[in-house]
């Protein structure tokens, strides 16, 4: 089990390395993840939204769904360790196991 | 405001999720009108949506009035028109049936698990609808949390079925996040129209092929392709039998869904079929998970398990289908999508009725069904003579299409695969239907004869559901004319 | 560890930080237009300040200002309050989200709106991730108090 | 962007990483885990990525690792492997 | 060669780590090492999306210099020239992994309260000891 | 007569009552039983009820109005903006904090002597400052000494201070002093860890605690008698 895990992680890690010759390179300014759609944000942050923090005008208002999203993906966990871990009144009878 | 219905779709549920809690704290039971109620707008919304679209054409919906790459975009076409129909009406059908289950397997969490129950649904819609490769993953990430919720309160023995369930789960969603990382890198994009515009001229790169395999990874594991299936049928054993009837016909139905909306919407067919060899690796993937699906089921005892080998096999005939890479097998392999989900959902609801009476889903527990509850198995032998593949049932069209499918793409591994399936579930359901049959009188299956005496007829809020279904799994098959021309021809990818 | 510390130092000390980690949690929410911060991060210091207290304090002294109950109800109107900022801007005739129809009612500019509208949600993710995560840091240290569900099982 | 500092707090990041995955006393595991978030949230404020490194520490090194030590704490501290 | 090694590096890192967290997530036998095996991964993949933000030659944070008392009227007249990007760094992948780190927490809490659970009812965290249970049982 | 009667016993019964409230509750139950009347008894409770539910209100808003101010201003440290947005923000956040934590900041500080004890504390840290740089200059001249003449012991002593913040602020003290660090507190029983006889006969000596009673005004002590004769004032005004 220990040998396959390595061999399958060796061979995840292969794949991505050669994935990664043809990334741009680390920092590239005209990258294309930093020329298309980011200057957009950064130019018109403050225009649109008067908030100098583009980080929080993309979080809560350009891409304001994925953050509706990110909550409801917490509010799941919430609901999800009450469901599991809380007590209700006693669980008798447990059915027929 | 018919404009903002697309919206609508996903927010009714949505909200309803977090108001459900505190309607719990009000009244208990009134948890359970209020899960109809955002259902049913919300499966009235979808079916109107689809309408819409079969005859106005692609709705766009930008979320908050921002024009798309930059800001999110909702797209419904006639494919996830349909998924959409699909999703908010199975999980209609599974609220009405959970009422009784519930109260029998978990009384007191009712309420929290409606909540899951709501957000799981919510969870679906929003990975149906969105055209945005991120918001994806946060839409699964909702359903995959509310399944390991879902899954884990079950009997012995699922909450560590559901820690699997987890760790797979994550390494698929992870992978995912990782191929569009990759896309995102090399493109600067995330939309998916936009995305699809741009990658026509990276398609030699090596990043858009490892970010191809990783998607197509991923989803493999969330979809239980037969080598990663792994997690599955424990964790649909396990779960209560309203989550698995919830979550085995409709998770493994979306990460299909997804794995076309990629390989069609997001890369051109070109790149997916005749760059890569993905077309091939997925026939013969699928080659295998029917196989294996098949063989593996016919080795269970237990009833509830044999089923989800069922589904890992059916998850097989889809990607084989889509794999064929022709206009009929895609057909086929779409209207698939909706006949399984269906089938799947008519098998668990009545696994959930033997369940519910009996307590345990041993297929000996099936002794005498057919005198005790003749409605109920009725239903059943409806939904297996559809997985068998017999006309009028909706199952036949499907695989005939598939079976033509491969014909033209002379595939014949494909269709000796398909027709051996055939051939093993005839034999699986003769033989539930030929214990069920059995007229002798009934001893040793349970040592209390007092508790045997009590089993009949389902309850109505279970039953009703479950009819519907088996209904629902003829009409489809007499009128599998007009849902083809209209909704799968248009949504079928143009190859 | 859920019970009360019985270090004098620790305690005193707890109690006098706790008004400042809250206003200081209260500062990320609401300058995350300007600064680094913003619901997540606020909420989640809230929350470690609760979690302070219940290392400090004890379970039950913390149960006094926040129970597990109160604390589910914050986590769905937090919510809400997200959910609900964008059904108003649908109502208010834009697409859902579009803070900038906020300016209707709010009598400013649309872009000061959507600045607004930021505001709002970020407060309304700060309750719910604070009390989510109040929830589930109860539910696991809580976990296995009772003991007739597990021996039992076995 | 200092290479050095950055190639240090790598170094960092990748000692616990395998730390937290060799060790046998769990409790040192997830302490260990505590402070590989806190190394990567260094190395993400090195890349100005504040608000992530913000989030990094607050959520993951700080409710993360309090969670983490809960569940420990509620189970067995010993591991097999 | 090490030109090459240098200017990838961040690729290295994230594909060192990502091995690192799934090798412990497929080969560890204990639940919380699986955990935490999880949680590596997933910051790994993270760090690659962040390091995808970095532009060469001095960036700053992503908070603009002077929006601060700007409004509205004042961002109209020059903040949609003003701003030079190549001073900032990518926001995009910022606000996608705060994203993905809430993801991760939220997952962390749902994979240990299953532990906890799994523990309440076989009184043990490792894996092959709970198989073994269920096949007694 | 009646009226200093009146305002001596209002002001005594405040200054001892404030003290220690669950204390005065406990302390008060002895003297009664020591003068074992079932009637008095019922009369004092409600006088003591009377008093301490007067007591309570007061603190809290003296306790509520002080937090709320140390917490703006800890706000506009933070902020360092000053428009009407902001401070407003600000305002409403500090408010409501100070109201759901009004109880925890000036746990056992008495009303009226809030500033009081501000005041003090604030000339308590040069004196302090003094020290530290005192002991500094020891410990250097200690440590560069080749001979190392240090005598590392253990010192305890039990405290006269009672509330917890005094304690809390001693205990901070004397670690701050080079040379000497708290190791634990147990029951009002410091156990100091001191680093030369020195440091040890300073500490022994005890000014730094005198001053930190000084402080917190704990330098007179809540004697049973006190609630006693306070008691017999209430019984006399009742009738």
């Amino acid at each position: 089990m220990k040998i396959l895990s390595v061999i399958a992680g060796v061979l995840v890690g292969a794949a991505l390395i050669y994935g990664a010759l043809d990334m741009p390179k680390w920092g590239d300014p005209h990258s294309p993840a930093s020329s298309h759609v980011s200057p957009y944000y950064l130019r018109h942050s403050i225009e649109h939204t008067a908030t100098p923090n583009v980080v929080t005008s993309v979080l809560a208002d350009y891409r304001g769904y994925d953050t509706l999203g990110e909550t409801t993906v917490v509010f799941t966990a919430g609901i999800a360790c009450i469901l599991l871990l809380r007590k209700g009144r006693k669980r008798q009878g447990k059915r027929h196991v | 405001m018919t404009g903002q219905l697309p919206m609508l779709i996903v927010v009714i549920p949505l909200i309803s999720a977090f108001l459900c809690p505190l309607i719990g704290l009000w009244r208990k039971d009134a948890c359970y009108y209020w899960l109809i109620l955002a259902l049913s707008a919300c499966a009235v919304g979808s079916i109107d949506t689809l309408v819409t679209v079969i005859y106005g054409g692609t709705i766009h919906y930008h979320l908050g009035g921002w024009a798309p790459p930059f800001g999110i975009e909702y797209v419904v076409d006639h494919l996830n028109g349909m998924m959409l129909v699909i999703i908010s009406v199975i999980s209609l059908a599974v609220a009405i049936y959970s009422k009784r289950s519930i109260e029998e397997e978990l009384p007191e969490k009712v309420v929290y698990f409606y909540t899951a129950f709501l957000l799981q649904v919510t969870g679906f819609l929003g990975i149906v609808i969105t055209g945005d490769l991120f918001n994806l993953y946060v839409f699964l990430e909702i359903a995959s949390l509310a399944g390991y919720a879902l899954i884990a309160i079950g009997e012995d023995g699922a909450p560590l079925a559901s820690f699997r369930y987890i760790v797979m789960g994550t390494i698929g969603a992870c992978f995912y996040l990782l191929g569009v990382g990759y896309i995102y890198v090399s493109t600067g994009s995330l939309n998916m129209a936009d995305v699809h515009q741009i990658l026509p001229q990276l398609y030699r790169s090596k990043v858009i092929i490892t970010a191809v395999s990783f998607l197509l990874a991923g989803l493999a594991v969330k979809m239980a392709l037969f080598p990663v299936h792994v997690w599955l049928p424990d964790a649909y054993t396990k779960a209560p039998s309203a989550a698995s009837a919830l979550i085995a016909p409709l998770m493994t139905k979306i990460s299909l869904y997804v794995m076309i909306r990629l390989l069609f919407t997001v890369f051109k067919p070109s790149l997916s079929i005749e760059l890569l060899p993905v077309a091939d690796i997925m026939v013969w993937a699928g080659v295998i998970a029917i196989l294996g699906g098949a063989i593996m089921a016919l080795a269970q005892t237990d009833f509830k398990r044999m089923l989800c080998y069922i589904v890992v096999a059916e998850v097989g005939y889809i990607v084989g289908g889509v794999g064929l890479a022709n206009a009929t097998a895609m057909k086929g392999a779409i209207l698939h999508i909706l006949n399984d989900a269906v089938m799947t959902v008519g098998l668990f609801t009545v696994a959930g009725i033997v369940v519910y009476k009996t307590g345990r889903h041993d297929l000996s527990d099936c002794k005498d069904l057919f005198k005790k509850m003749p409605f109920t198995m009725a239903a059943f032998v409806v939904v297996a003579l559809s997985i068998i593949g017999v006309p009028p049932t909706c199952g036949f069209f499907s695989k005939w299409y598939l079976i033509h499918g491969a014909v033209i793409a002379k595939h014949w591994a494909f269709l000796a695969a398909l027709l051996l399936s055939s051939l093993i579930s005839v034999i699986l359901f003769f033989r539930i239907i030929e214990i069920g049959y059995a007229f002798r009188p009934s001893h040793g299956w349970h040592s209390g004869g007092g508790h045997a005496a009590a089993i009949d007829e389902a309850p109505l809020s279970m039953l009703i559901p479950t009819i519907a279904i088996a209904i629902a799994i003829i009409l489809i098959g007499l009128y599998n004319q007009t849902i083809l021309s209209n909704i799968i021809a248009p949504a079928v990818p143009v190859l | 560890m859920t019970r009360a510390s019985d270090d004098v130092i620790i305690k005193a000390l707890a109690r006098l930080l706790m008004p400042f980690i809250v206003a200081y949690a209260l500062y990320v929410v609401m300058h995350g237009h300007h600064s680094p911060g913003g619901g997540f991060q606020g909420g989640v210091i809230l929350a470690a300040g609760f979690v302070l207290l219940v290392v400090t304090h004890g379970l039950e002294q913390t149960r006094k200002r926040m129970s597990e109950k109160l604390a589910g109800v914050i986590s769905s109107i937090g919510v809400f309050i997200y959910g609900g900022i964008g059904a108003l801007c649908l109502i208010l005739g834009g697409n859902y989200l579009d803070y900038g129809k906020l300016s209707k009612i709010l009598l400013v500019t649309p872009a000061e709106a959507r600045s607004l509208g930021i505001l709002g949600v970020e407060i309304g993710v700060a309750l719910a991730v604070m009390a989510v995560m109040y929830i589930i840091f109860f539910a696991i240290f809580t976990a296995g108090e009772s003991p007739e569900d597990d021996g039992r099982a076995e | 962007m200092i290479l050095p500092f950055d190639l240090i707090l790598v170094l960092f990041v990748f000692i616990c990483a395998i730390a937290a995955i060799t060790v046998r006393d769990l409790l040192s595991a997830v302490v260990i885990l505590g402070a590989y978030s806190f190394f990567m949230c260094l190395l993400w404020t090195q890349m100005a990525a504040v608000d992530v490194a913000f989030t990094e520490a607050s959520v993951s090194a700080g409710i993360g690792t309090v969670l983490c030590i809960g569940a420990v704490s509620k189970t067995r501290r010993r591991s097999r492997d | 060669m090490f030109d090459f090694i240098v200017s990838y590096y961040n690729y290295w890192v994230f594909i060192g780590l990502m091995m690192v967290g799934f090798y412990a997530m497929m080969a560890k036998r204990n639940l919380i090492k699986k955990i935490i095996g999880m949680n590596i991964f997933q910051s790994a993949i993270i760090f690659f999306y962040i390091s995808t933000s970095v532009k060469k030659g001095g960036v700053t944070v992503p908070i603009l210099e002077h929006g601060h008392a700007a409004h509205a009227a004042d961002g109209l007249e020059h903040g949609a020239h003003a701003v030079d990007i190549m001073q900032y760094a990518n926001p995009l992948p910022h606000v996608l992994m705060l994203t993905a780190i809430v993801v991760m927490v939220a997952t962390l809490g749902v994979a240990l309260a299953v532990a906890i659970m799994i523990y309440r009812r076989y009184n043990t965290l490792e894996e092959d000891e709970i198989i073994k249970l269920l096949r007694r049982g | 007569m009646e009226v200093t009667l009146l305002l001596e016993a209002t002001e005594n019964a405040f200054r001892i009552l404030q003290r220690a409230r669950e204390h005065a509750v406990g302390v008060l139950d002895t003297a009664v039983e020591f003068t074992a009347e079932e009637t008095r008894y019922c009369d004092e409770k409600r006088c003591r009820a009377l008093f301490t539910g007067a007591q309570r209100k007061k603190t809290q808003i003296h306790n509520f109005v002080g937090t709320s101010i140390i917490l703006f201003a800890f706000w506009m440290l933070l902020s360092g903006k000053f428009d009407a947005f902001h401070l407003g923000l600000g305002a409403i956040c500090c408010t409501l904090v100070a109201y759901l934590f009004h109880d925890l900041l000036f746990a056992n500080v008495r009303v009226g002597d809030m500033r009081i004890v501000t005041a003090r504390f604030i000339a308590y840290i040069p004196w302090l400052i003094e020290q530290i740089v005192l002991a500094n200059i020891h410990v250097a001249s200690l440590v560069l000494r080749p001979k190392m003449p240090i005598d590392p012991q253990i010192i305890e002593f039990k405290t006269k201070l009672e509330t917890d913040i005094s304690c809390v602020t001693l205990a901070n003290s004397i670690t701050l002093t080079p040379g000497t660090i708290t190791i634990d507190i147990k029951d009002g029983v410091y156990y100091v860890h001191a680093l030369s006889q020195k440091v040890a006969d300073d500490l022994n000596a005890g000014e730094m605690e005198d001053r930190v009673a000084h402080i917190f005004m704990e330098a007179d002590h809540l004697y049973v008698q006190d609630v006693l004769d306070a008691a017999r004032i209430y019984q006399t005004l009742r009738v």
